[in-house]
């Protein structure tokens, strides 16, 4: 798979780092919360990253050290944490729709003081990110570790008092709160908890596409991760990753589609040019044929049925 | 069910709510003492959920106290009020529907136990006790109510009496000290309303538990209430033993209409 | 009200069932109602009244069994069509349209005619018949007492002239005072010639002023017979009437 | 601040508002009756200013799938625009049978149906793309040749100037939100719209037939897109596919400081943030983007039903 | 299918496609790749780009192509953001095996993609690319669009040349597009270093179509000269605006409104502009008339700046192609020693090109020499449909 690997290596880490971002959307709505700050918080992180590694630790010769990239994830996930809070203790009092176009404005806001700061570079942004792998596929030593760390987050939550108490708010939130669950202080911590994850995103990215600018993370990108979600399926942390992964494929495998010999020059041509015809088109397919997701607990039930059960009765 | 030390377990102290300028709740004053199970009667929209919700914290009072145990807990959040030790169900079932029957009961559990994100999610040893635990409770609790079978059935696919003994093993497992039960045998049919009888009375003797009870079937409420307090129109209008109560003219007025 | 020889009754539910996800809330119902009858539906919350109510309305799909009307078999058509072929209803909780005008509440509920003179001239034959809407006519109905929405209700959906009118718990929340006046209102619509299907939690009232009733328990028919006899069955009397 | 200054900036922001408003009208009137936020409104304002573009016999330019084509017909201004208004109408017709209704009778998550929403959207704006290439259009002749691009509500020599085209564009949007306003409250029609949006169930048992007043929404709401996108095209021109997608985002933020599904609401959420950005100091320029958005954050933590939206009772 | 397999299903044959897409070339001619914005906001700059590369592919052919073998464009959308930039410059390397890319169109996308050619070891040209940094990307990365830094000062010294009283200037640029917010530090350097006094600055975003507050704010500073740096249709929209609300004064534009694109917006009210050019019609030359003759056939118009930069880029490679040819036969090169050639022989160059005679710096190495910069003025039509770039000087 070599050749493979190389045409691909960009995609197949843009999906795991899909996956991990679609996840951090997923937390709050785990607590019910449709939040579309996640943009903001990648945004965040991704200048963070870019801006400690040129400028606070300008490049040197050869690799940038991976432990400092590992630092920056930090830093962001910190940063990210302290203004999740700030941000979540007020908006969060909002529900549904209202939460959404809250956090819309939060992430435009965002976006505007990015263009105006010297720090961050306006428009043009911060480029020449240094590199800590010699190549692209590399990144996976971070990626996947990312995503396996955060499903395996998400996994152990939703099966603990905590999770229990996000599903009990995302069900019912008044019946929640009557049994005892604070809802404000489980929708900051998911909400906050995503930011954090979203930051450490950002970082890791700065780095892997090269350069950071205010076109990262804006109203767009939520609007993609919500159909990660939303396609992949919301109720279960499964869901947001195999969404993640699939749409961001999705693209450029029509791109691919159109490469391979043999089709009609109209239609290839149209698997090129049209391809974000057929992806918007696939995503209104997908809400009507899939309601609630490609991934759905009743999915994972019937595949791994049993094992569950062994586990549980132990 | 001794009195105890003559603190009563709810005080309601002229409280009012009015929405919009429709007082659902007048100026209402009774209380509770330990052990008591005390029932609420009268019409549909005479303000008996209103107030429940107001007990519990849903709503907040427009004017008047509430006290639990002696303690002014008027104002509070629901989840602070359920913390102390209130727990209720709710008139329209709100079980967690798409949750099983047993992380519904699982889920009151919270405010008697404390692991937190890290201790859940890497699974230190006291929060895998506190689990199993919580488990071996909200199964014990199932079996109380008579669903120990289903433990993993969605909630919303219950019949709707399971549905609602589900909402009280759920409330129960807050370890309350008083339970609101809103319309318990509301959907039910008479055998399971007899059943429904027993297990109030069997909970109320194994749990020590004070209990508030809205309920419609007449039948019910004045077999099983020590108690009986009629709402009309966001008023109390009669107060006490089910007996005298049912002989109340205005009871029979409001409550039975005028079959006179 | 002689049933006499008509053969057909208006409204026939054949085994009926309803569940709401696996959740069963009518199980094989069947009922009817003929022409110039008010028949009551009683029993407890959650019973399954409304529902019962909602399916000949057809707003809630039905998954077994049939519902005809007038013969026609109307399982299939939208709640429009069978306002338009003469189903009236008055919901629970009364649903005014809190922020339209009490004449709008009305001419709405005339949507499915289009003779503006006769339209006209049933506004004014409500305003006759419940003289506190008309001093009112201009108020917003969410404005309204609760009696007088209960008023605005009935007078609603009698706007559309219909043949079988559903009453949802009338007295619902109600002062005894107006209640009784309400019920005075159903007995001189049942003097009218209008035929009632009436759900109420008060089942004394309601059987006092039916022909027939069904009792309904968690989803299921149990007892059925001419109302006199039910207010004085020993059942009915320990289970509903206290 | 001098007074002709002052009336410059009021001005300014009225006209800047009354695109806003005019854009939102059609936007807003859809969550007043669906309750859920149609990103396709964008595309349709798009698509209906394209419309009216080939209607008047114009010629698409060289790219695209029709490049250099163009309708056989010339139709005047007023017919192309009417005309236009009439396809995003009915393109209207098209989402909504394919988009929501599907996710409605299924009684689906409202969330779904913003993102089938988007995935219209995305798919209308590149069929756009890949029929009419990605450049600019404006309309051949200005529809009202002899008035002058601007008109003077200052005095000759302290001179306070606004597009003729603006002034219309605020008339239009008047006009509009009262014909509306009529239809709303006088209409036997309106007053059933108004029924669906109070309670779908209850104006079912009146006799309405819901899924028809639904997708007359959308006939309405596309046509004034399509107005819209021919007016505002008329102003600026028609700055390619992501013409109407640009507004999205700042409609978003109009409709909701309105109160979400407030159709007076949507005018004056409009014309307040065009007033706000208008009074932008000339040094804070900069961060004049962000300013509808802080306003909308502000409006939503204060007053979550938007400036005139009434509060929701929320029943236990 | 069963609602149950769907899921498993799709994703396999998406696995499936994505390795169908390996399926190699092995075309003869030489293929070059062209990643430009065919998708997305970008697309307005990307179709004129590939109007301009198809215009070269087939006339460069026609003439022989590489010393008689031919090369083809192979298309792969760089679409509007960075990712998908990446994405088709990953295609371009390693599927269809290019020798070199020209693209993407924005600079953010080059800073993104172009460390990835610089990995790769295979030369690419950026043809829009004008921010300031993109040659320091690395080693292969070069580009044909000049950064503006001659052209700015020249134009607003044209237009001092036309209104010798020129004292009070407003600058106003796009914030949210790199290129404009390059080449205002450029125009707003200058206007220092000539003494002129910059009275506001004022900023707009691309997606903007009311300017009227900017307008207002503009006019009130009472200016001799404004500047503009912004994108097409909101370039054009803001010069008409200011015309209709009475601006009198000189205005120059940047190179973003080097285009024909904008006269559909301002119509007869562009008249007049002073425009910073990286290419301009006018310029007199072999190749320009031959490019401009076969342009204005196809589309009956001058042809617009960004398809003379795609031509150009086009010719640049193969060019250079010929000239390594010339040196050692290209067809016993490997493909890896081919591109790295290839990038030595396009570095050491000289070109004779649409933007005039053009070649590149060695350091930082592929940053563009071009010899003849532009300043026109917008001559339009009386009937406001139709205008012309005279050059200015």
């Amino acid at each position: 798979m070599p050749a493979f690997l190389a045409a691909y290596d960009f995609l197949l880490v843009s999906m795991v780092l899909a996956a991990v971002l679609a996840l951090s959307l997923y937390l709050p709505l785990m607590a019910g919360q449709l939040s579309l700050a996640s943009p903001g918080f990648y945004a965040l992180g991704g200048y963070i990253a870019a801006i400690i590694s040129t400028k606070v630790f300008p490049p040197a010769a050869g690799l940038y050290p991976v432990p400092l990239v590992l630092l920056e994830m930090a830093v962001a996930a910190v940063a990210s944490g302290v203004l999740g809070v700030i941000v979540g203790v007020p908006a969060l009092r909002l529900r549904g729709i209202f939460l959404a176009l809250a956090t819309i404005a939060f992430v435009e806001i965002l976006r505007v003081i990015s263009l105006n700061l010297d720090v961050t570079g306006g428009a043009i942004g911060i480029f020449g990110v240094p590199q800590p792998f010699a190549s692209q596929i590399h990144y996976m030593s971070l990626a996947i570790p990312l995503l396996v760390l955060c499903m395996l987050f998400a996994a152990r939550l939703e099966r603990s008092r905590t999770g229990r108490a996000l599903v009990a708010l995302r069900e019912d939130e008044l019946a929640a709160d009557a049994m005892g669950v604070n809802p404000t202080r489980y929708k900051v911590l998911a909400f906050t908890v995503g930011a954090m994850i979203a930051g450490v995103v950002g970082a890791l990215s700065a780095h892997f596409i090269n350069t950071w600018n205010s076109r990262q993370g804006t109203f767009d990108t939520g609007v993609s991760l919500m159909a990660f979600v939303l396609i992949g399926g919301s109720r279960t942390f499964v869901g947001p990753v195999v969404g993640g992964l699939v749409l961001t494929a999705l693209p450029e495998a029509l791109r691919g589609i159109a490469d391979v010999g043999g089709l009609p020059g109209w239609l290839a041509q149209f698997l090129r040019d049209g391809r974000l015809i057929i992806f918007g088109v696939m995503i209104a397919l997908g809400t009507v044929f899939f309601p609630h997701g490609l991934i759905t607990p009743a999915l994972l039930e019937r595949l791994g049925r049993g094992r569950r059960h062994r586990v549980e009765a132990a | 069910m001794s009195a105890g030390a003559g603190v009563d377990v709810l005080g309601v102290e002229g409280l009012t709510c009015s929405f919009g300028g429709v007082i659902a709740v007048s100026r209402v004053s009774f209380s509770v003492p330990r052990g008591e199970l005390f029932g609420l009667i009268g019409p549909n929209g005479a303000g008996k959920t209103t107030l429940f919700n107001l007990v519990t914290g849903l709503t907040a009072p427009t004017a008047g106290r509430l006290r639990y145990r002696g303690r002014d807990i008027t104002g509070l959040p629901p989840h602070r009020i359920a913390a102390l030790g209130i727990a209720r169900t709710f008139q329209n079932v709100r079980l967690f529907g798409e949750l099983s029957a047993l992380q519904n009961v699982m889920i009151a559990r919270h405010v008697r136990t404390k692991s937190g994100v890290v201790g859940g999610v890497i699974g230190l040893p006291s929060a895998r006790a506190e689990e199993r635990d919580t488990r071996r409770r909200a199964l014990a609790l199932l079996e109380l109510v008579g669903l120990a079978d289903r433990p993993d059935e969605r909630a919303r696919n219950f019949a709707y009496g399971d549905q609602r003994r589900l909402e009280i093993a759920r409330a129960l497992a807050l370890e309350p000290e008083l339970l609101l039960l809103d319309e318990p045998a509301a959907g039910m049919n008479s055998g399971e309303k007899r059943g429904l009888s027993e297990l109030i009375r069997g909970i109320r003797a194994r749990l020590d538990l004070t209990i508030l009870l809205i309920e419609h079937h007449v039948p019910l409420v004045m077999d099983l209430c020590d108690r009986i307090a009629v709402l009309n129109f966001g008023e109390l209008i009669a107060l006490g033993v089910p007996a005298a109560v049912q002989k109340h003219p205005a009871v029979i007025e409001a409550y039975l209409g005028d079959e006179a | 009200m002689s049933a006499g020889a008509t053969p057909a009754p208006l409204l026939a539910l054949d085994d009926l069932s309803i569940h709401y996800g696996r959740v069963q809330a009518l199980e094989h119902v069947s009922l009817d109602v003929r022409a110039g009858e008010v028949v009551t539906l009683i029993g407890a919350n959650g019973a399954g009244k409304s529902t019962t109510l909602r399916s000949i309305s057809r707003i809630v799909p039905i998954h077994r069994g049939r519902i005809a009307f007038d013969g026609r078999d109307i399982s299939g058509v939208r709640p429009s069509d069978a306002v338009r072929m003469g189903i009236a209803q008055v919901p629970e909780g009364r649903r005014m349209l809190a922020r339209q005008s009490v004449l709008d509440n009305l001419l709405l509920g005339a949507y499915t005619r289009s003779d503006s003179a006769g339209i006209q001239a049933d506004v004014e034959r409500q305003f006759v018949r419940f003289p506190r809407l008309a001093e009112r006519r201009r108020q917003l109905a969410g404005t309204l007492s609760g009696g007088e929405q209960q008023m605005l209700a009935i007078a609603r959906a009698l706007m559309s002239r219909p043949r079988l009118l559903l009453l949802d718990e009338p007295s619902l929340g109600l002062a005894p005072l107006i209640v009784r006046g309400i019920f005075d209102i159903i007995r001189e619509l049942h003097a009218a010639g209008v035929t009632i299907l009436l759900v109420e939690q008060n089942a004394s009232l309601a059987l006092q002023i039916a022909d027939r009733a069904y009792v309904l328990e968690a989803g299921r028919l149990t007892i059925s017979g001419h109302a006199a006899e039910l207010l004085t069955d020993e059942r009915v009397r320990r289970a509903y009437l206290g | 601040m001098s007074s002709s200054l002052l009336l410059q900036q009021v001005l300014n922001g009225l006209a800047i508002g009354s695109v806003y408003a005019i854009f939102a009208l059609g936007y807003t009137l859809i969550f007043s009756i669906l309750r859920i936020i149609n990103f396709t409104h964008g595309a349709i304002f798009t698509l209906g200013a394209y419309a009216t573009y080939a209607l008047t016999g114009a010629r698409f330019g060289f790219n695209g799938l029709l490049a250099n084509a163009a309708l056989p017909l010339h139709l005047p201004f007023v017919l192309a625009l009417i005309g236009g208004a009439l396809f995003a109408a009915v393109s209207g017709v098209i989402v909504e049978r394919l988009a929501f209704r599907p996710l409605r009778t299924r009684g689906s998550d409202p969330l779904l149906t913003l993102v089938s929403s988007l995935g219209v959207a995305v798919a209308l704006v590149n069929v756009i793309q890949y029929l009419f290439g990605a450049e600019a259009y404006s309309y051949p002749a200005d529809p009202f040749g002899q008035l002058p691009s601007a008109m003077n509500f200052g005095t000759s020599t302290e001179p306070v100037l606004v597009r003729t085209v603006q002034v219309i564009i605020f008339g239009v949007s008047m006009v509009v939100l009262a014909l509306l306003t009529v239809l709303m409250n006088a209409t036997r029609t309106g007053k059933a719209l108004r029924a669906v949006a109070e309670d779908t169930v209850t104006a079912s048992l009146l006799g309405i037939n819901t899924d028809r007043l639904i997708l007359l929404t959308f006939v309405i709401s596309g046509f004034l897109g399509g107005v819209s996108g021919t007016l505002i095209g008329l102003s600026v021109g028609i700055a390619g596919p992501y013409f109407g997608i640009a507004f999205g985002l700042k409609g978003l933020a109009v409709i909701v400081l309105g109160g979400l599904g407030d159709i007076p609401g949507a005018v004056v959420g409009g014309l307040l943030i065009g007033l706000a950005e208008s009074f932008v100091p000339a040094q804070y320029i900069a961060y004049r983007e962000a300013v509808p958005f802080a306003l909308l954050f502000v409006v939503l933590l204060l007053r979550p039903q938007g400036l005139l939206g009434r509060a929701v009772v929320q029943k236990v | 299918m069963s609602r149950r397999l769907a899921s498993p299903v799709t994703i396999v044959s998406l696995i499936a496609v994505l390795c169908g897409a390996l399926v190699g070339h092995a075309a003869d001619p030489i293929p070059i790749g062209v990643s430009v914005a065919q998708t997305g906001p970008v697309a307005l700059a990307g179709q004129e780009q590939v109007l301009g590369a198809q215009i070269a592919e087939e006339y460069f052919n026609k003439r022989g192509g590489v010393n008689g073998r031919p090369f083809k464009l192979i298309f792969q959308d760089a679409g509007s953001d960075e990712a998908t930039a990446i994405n088709a410059y990953q295609n371009q390397i390693n599927v269809a095996k290019v020798v070199a890319i020209i693209g993407p169109s924005l600079s953010q996308q080059m800073f993104a993609a172009g460390p990835f050619a610089v990995r790769a070891k295979l030369p690419v040209l950026g043809i829009s690319t004008t921010a300031k940094g993109i040659p320091q990307v690395g080693e292969f990365v070069s580009r044909v669009s000049a950064p503006v830094a001659i052209v700015a000062p020249n134009a607003i010294k044209a237009a001092m040349d036309i209104n010798k009283n020129i004292k009070r200037v407003v600058v106003l640029y796009a914030q949210n597009d790199a290129f404009s917010k390059s080449e205002t530090e450029t125009f707003q350097q200058a206007v220092k270093d000539l003494h002129l006094e910059l009275v506001t600055v004022q900023t707009f975003q691309t997606t903007d179509t009311d300017f009227t507050a900017q307008v207002t704010n503009t006019l009130n500073a009472k200016p001799d000269l404004v500047i503009i740096s912004g994108l097409q249709v909101d370039g054009a929209n803001l010069v008409k605006q200011l015309r209709e609300l009475a601006y009198k004064g000189l205005i120059v534009g940047g190179n973003g409104l080097n285009t024909t694109n904008i006269i559909p917006i301002c119509k007869a009210l562009c008249d007049g502009i002073l425009v910073a050019q990286a290419y301009s019609p006018e310029y007199k030359s072999k190749i320009n008339d031959d490019f401009k003759g076969i342009y204005k056939d196809r589309q009956k118009k001058d042809p617009p700046q960004f398809s003379a930069q795609a031509f150009t880029g086009v010719q640049v490679f193969v060019e250079a192609l010929g000239a390594l040819d010339k040196k050692s036969p290209i067809a016993k090169m490997d493909l890896a020693a081919l591109r790295v050639e290839l990038n030595k022989q396009l570095i050491a160059g000289t070109y004779d090109t649409p933007l005039g005679e053009i070649s590149f710096k060695a350091s930082p190495g592929g940053e563009i020499v071009q010899k003849q910069s532009y300043v026109a003025q917008i001559k339009m039509d009386p009937g406001g449909t139709s205008g012309k770039w005279v050059y200015v000087k």
